[in-house]
């Protein structure tokens, strides 16, 4: 079983469940791979028992540390970053941002557009203000480039992960 | 005592909404509890007797609508109105409402409300009161002879700043009356320029400000308490994420604190305040502080002083609305005892510090003993940008500052929040910062050692295959 | 001081097991846990790090298999060992075995476990100290006239009972010489019958007694401090189910308690007492105390102390175990703030009082603040008539009893346990005494006022609607 | 849908699930009534909300009452009674012990047995001690009658709702 991981910015992560054993008392092993880098070598066993309701994963069976249990599957959050996650296959159409194509973080609402097509920004500038969560949110850019197209207007209200713009960069 | 229940309408949301509800019922009284069309299944029904539905879905038609929120508690028999923190918590216009319609408005009366939420009169009324503000012109200086004659008074290092100015645009520190000569005609034209308002101001410049605030409780009998002081300066955007109580600054140094707390009792008294509230101060390298403003509600941070001083401020608040005798001693029967620290936990990027809406999918605590987690979270729930996204309070509390620290490190690792980005990270960072444990920092602790610099980043694949596991689990039906 | 991390072994399950492991993470210690065949899935693991199998079923073969618990510590590379209350806690064997095998044992020195562990000896120990046990002769009574005299020297009424007797049989309470005369011959007569053995002692009767105990906080450093006092003298079955701190009875009476206080340090000085204890005293209704024994662990009732005084017991005593310094204050600096109750919620029958196995199929919380609930349970667990059937104790703080007492009622009140029959309902009743709430109550309260008489018994159909409500609902999928 | 509650002693509760409604909103209405008297008089609605991962139950739509989930409904808790749950028939067998015998209310061991059959047994006297929960628990007799058959030996292991012997009143 192959599960896409793809997140709004950054690069995609594709895991293998290569393998799940049921042992006796509830114990239960899982066997993970990724063509990513596996942190223990080749594949990593994570094992899992259910302990006064909750879930407990362990990768050597000695220490063993709660997770809590994912009730809704399709979308995981590790530190920063939120992850749509497919299982078993990869997803057309999704995460398909260009290299620089700007994507909404949050939704929001478009408060002011500062830049223009053609323009010529510096990494820093400020190229829109998003409402979002009571705040005002700058949207900055991230590198020296050029507005190739807008593709938001003002005052529209924008779902998380909308392409905002394109931003061709600069040698 | 026998007191008789009363209808208390919680005009609020959230984590505060809950508790106000869990004082409101363990007082005897009945908790009735808003819901709006865009959170249904909002958290804090759970701990409210009666759900009222505050039809409408931006805050302008709901929590914020006063003529809506009197109706209804008209309508379902309401006694008394608790606001908690934001919203109309310090409206006057809406105190004054209730009381025309007879109804109690849980928090101060509303000339105190008033007298407090304007700048300019609360300055004016803090120094009549002897109160320390800020030195400084009283307004714009008329040119730089005036502002190195107001300068040389207060002494350097000052500020000149544009009067219209704001978020850190037009003005400029001066250590000396040379500095002060060369800048002031730079400063004018940017103000000019920025604001279209060249006037400008000359104030003491605080060196490495910390934000010190005492809790004031206050009753309508006349007894204003002072709950000893907070320390706030760790803030992000101008907010506070994290606050402590005693003060590390003033540590030991107790007439300083007594000094201090004295002084905002003086303000409540001059404004004849009767309810819970807090005097904002800034305090100086050298210990030297003014005030700030006064908040005129229940605070966020209000738990670690109920953590120190034993003192249920909620409760009491309550207690002080309907006229009632508060469960809090006399003054010198209040003692602060140990050290209490509290997280605010957001769904917010821990690294850029931008909001991170989301949907809680799964929760999982196991904190030492002597942690409190005042919290709205449960599975399923949607942080939506429509609300602040503060989602809990983390407190622990210990003998000492170093064992309130060690049991706050033990609080964040036994709080597992699934499905959300929250700042939990960046509190881990700062909690074993050098500086922060050493209780050395000021407000611009976050901005000049960028804890946030020190987060690991990069997609785990441990984490990750954890996660899938727990998903799998799930799936299997264990 | 950096601390280097121990492997503390938790030779317990429950709640206490559960308290323990939060306090061993917190100090940065490694806690590992262990599992029996008859609770592999035991709540307390989910507060350790690691888990260990400790094969079998009876206790006998696991928490009392002090040769096999040996044999898990060495493999395991453990440092230290805390046993909770109960199982082995008190067995000065187990203290030596583990000394001889280098581990620590977190509790006190095998001696004083010894010397406080046989009645005779802790009672010698005792008035050798200087502290008072209950006047009476020191052993069996010669003849009438030997009862006579002691009677007449300690003062009536006086208890004339078997020195074989227990569980109240053999025993007679005599209020005059006329009474003694005329009982002597026929509790002789009854004491032989009933154990084969006529020996009669001759002690003090205590009036309406108090159950008062000192808890004692020492380390290896030969500080010994005290913490104050608990009250326990709501009992069912000679076992306390309410407790509280400080104690009603001897309520504003500060030189009584600092002198009970004192009393309880001098016996803790003179047998060299190390750890965490309890001293326990019966209180007569003049005020009079005598010491009845010596805890020499962790009890039941510490949280209602942690809550009044702010030291975390539990974290001082695995300190103290390892020879470093405790995060308590010295004596002097030690106080005692507000007011603690403790309840003891139990898979219990509220009315007959006997025990009550079962499954919990729902729990679901809304207290107060300043409740805090030490507990096993979650959806699931088998309550076994293997283990004690306290599965938690719901504890509340407040500035006064009566703060206390009204967070106790909205507490119990929001706690709400399905599957199970609990003596939640018998708080209940107890808390709404009027004895009670007055603080004016004996051991013999339950007996005397019998408030399981006030208990609803009648199949309640609204309570069974709203039941099969839930059960529908989550057939529904809702 | 008609549900059998059977006690280990006392009287079986019926409760009758006449009607469910599910509203917009998540509420849902349930509609009960019991031959054995209904607190409302003839029947009653239950109102029931999901709110933060929580059941609430309402009998007047207005004041709300948390209810934990019952994740295993064969068993249900009121007062001090344990109730076997049957959904949709009664069941043969079960609760079905008569009039005069007595029924062990937790598993244990029989420690000892004080009693002989033919023997006249006042009201308070002890029966039987069974070892439960780490104690001696006394079974009483709860009135003056015969010990007419004992189905237990001593030593013997019991499970709950164990018939342990045929006491006959006497007038």
């Amino acid at each position: 079983m192959r599960y896409y991981l793809m997140p709004i910015e950054g690069s995609e992560v594709v895991v293998d469940l290569a393998k799940t054993t049921v042992q006796t008392g509830g114990l239960v092993e899982f066997v993970f791979a990724s063509p990513d880098g596996d942190p223990k070598g080749r594949q990593s066993t994570i094992y899992l028992r259910k302990i006064a309701g909750g879930y407990f994963t362990s990768m050597d069976g000695v220490r063993w540390t709660r997770i809590p249990r994912l009730t809704r599957s399709s979308k995981i959050v590790v530190g920063n970053q939120t992850y749509d996650l497919y299982r078993g296959y990869k997803p057309s159409g999704v995460g398909g941002a260009h290299e620089g194509d700007l994507v909404t973080q949050m939704p929001g609402m478009v408060a002011k557009i500062h830049v223009t097509p053609g323009q010529i920004v510096k990494k820093g500038d400020v190229l829109l203000i998003l409402d979002a969560m009571k705040m005002e949110n700058q949207i900055i850019s991230s590198r020296e480039g050029i507005i190739r197209e807008i593709f938001v207007r003002e005052g529209e209200s924008l779902a998380k992960g909308r392409i905002i713009m394109e931003l061709e960069a600069l040698e | 005592m026998i007191v008789r229940p009363a209808r208390i309408l919680i005009v609020n949301r959230g984590e505060i909404a809950i508790r106000v509800a869990r004082a409101v019922r363990e007082l005897g009284h009945i908790a009735v509890g808003l819901w709006t069309d865009n959170e249904p299944g909002a958290a804090h029904l759970a701990y409210c007797d009666e759900w009222v539905h505050l039809e409408g879905h931006g805050h302008a038609e709901t929590y914020l609508n006063i003529s809506r929120l009197i109706e209804l508690a008209r309508r379902h028999d309401i006694t008394a109105v608790h606001p908690g923190y934001g919203f109309l918590a310090e409206n006057d216009g809406f105190a004054e409402a209730l009381d025309r319609e007879g109804l109690v408005f849980v928090g101060p009366n509303a000339r105190a409300i008033r007298m407090m939420g304007d700048k300019a009169v609360s300055k004016r009324v803090a120094r009549q009161a002897g109160v320390p503000t800020i030195p400084g012109s009283l307004g714009a200086v008329a040119d730089l002879a005036e502002a190195l004659a107001i300068a040389g008074e207060i002494a350097y290092p000052v500020l000149l700043k544009a009067v219209a100015g704001g978020g850190g645009r037009g003005m400029r520190i001066c250590r000396d009356a040379r500095e002060v000569e060369a800048n002031f005609e730079a400063v004018q034209r940017e103000a000019r320029a920025a604001f279209g308002n060249g006037d400008l101001l000359v104030e003491k410049y605080i060196v490495n400000p910390r934000h010190v605030e005492v809790q004031i409780l206050a009753d309508k009998a006349g007894n204003v308490r002072h709950l000893f002081e907070r320390e706030c300066s760790i803030q992000r955007r101008h907010q506070k994420i994290i606050e402590e109580a005693p003060s590390p600054f003033i540590g030991d140094n107790e007439p300083l604190r007594l000094d201090i707390c004295a002084t905002a009792v003086k303000l409540a008294r001059a404004v004849g305040y009767d309810s819970a509230g807090t005097v904002e101060f800034v305090m100086g390298e050298d210990r030297s502080y003014y005030f700030l403003e006064m908040n005129t509600r229940i605070q966020v941070e209000h738990p670690i002083t109920e953590e120190i001083t034993g003192i249920d401020l909620v409760a009491c608040m309550i207690q002080a609305a309907l006229g009632q005798p508060v469960d809090a001693p006399p003054q010198e029967a209040i003692t602060h005892r140990g050290h209490a620290i509290e997280c605010r936990i957001c769904a917010e990027d821990p690294v850029t510090l931008a909001p991170t809406p989301g949907t809680v999918t799964g929760l999982a605590t196991a904190f030492p003993q002597g942690t409190r987690f005042d919290h709205c979270l449960y599975e399923g729930l949607e942080v939506t940008p429509d609300f602040d996204p503060m989602v809990g309070k983390l407190v622990t509390r210990g003998m000492s500052r170093a064992v309130a620290v060690r049991k706050m490190h033990a609080a964040l690792d036994g709080l597992a929040i699934t499905g959300l980005v929250t700042n939990i990270p960046l509190h881990k960072q700062i909690l074993a910062d050098g500086a922060f444990i050493a209780g050395k920092y000021s407000t611009d602790f976050i901005e000049a050692r960028r804890p946030q610099d020190g987060i690991q980043t990069q997609a785990d694949l441990e984490t990750i295959y954890r996660q899938l596991a727990s998903i799998e689990a799930a799936n299997m039906g264990l």
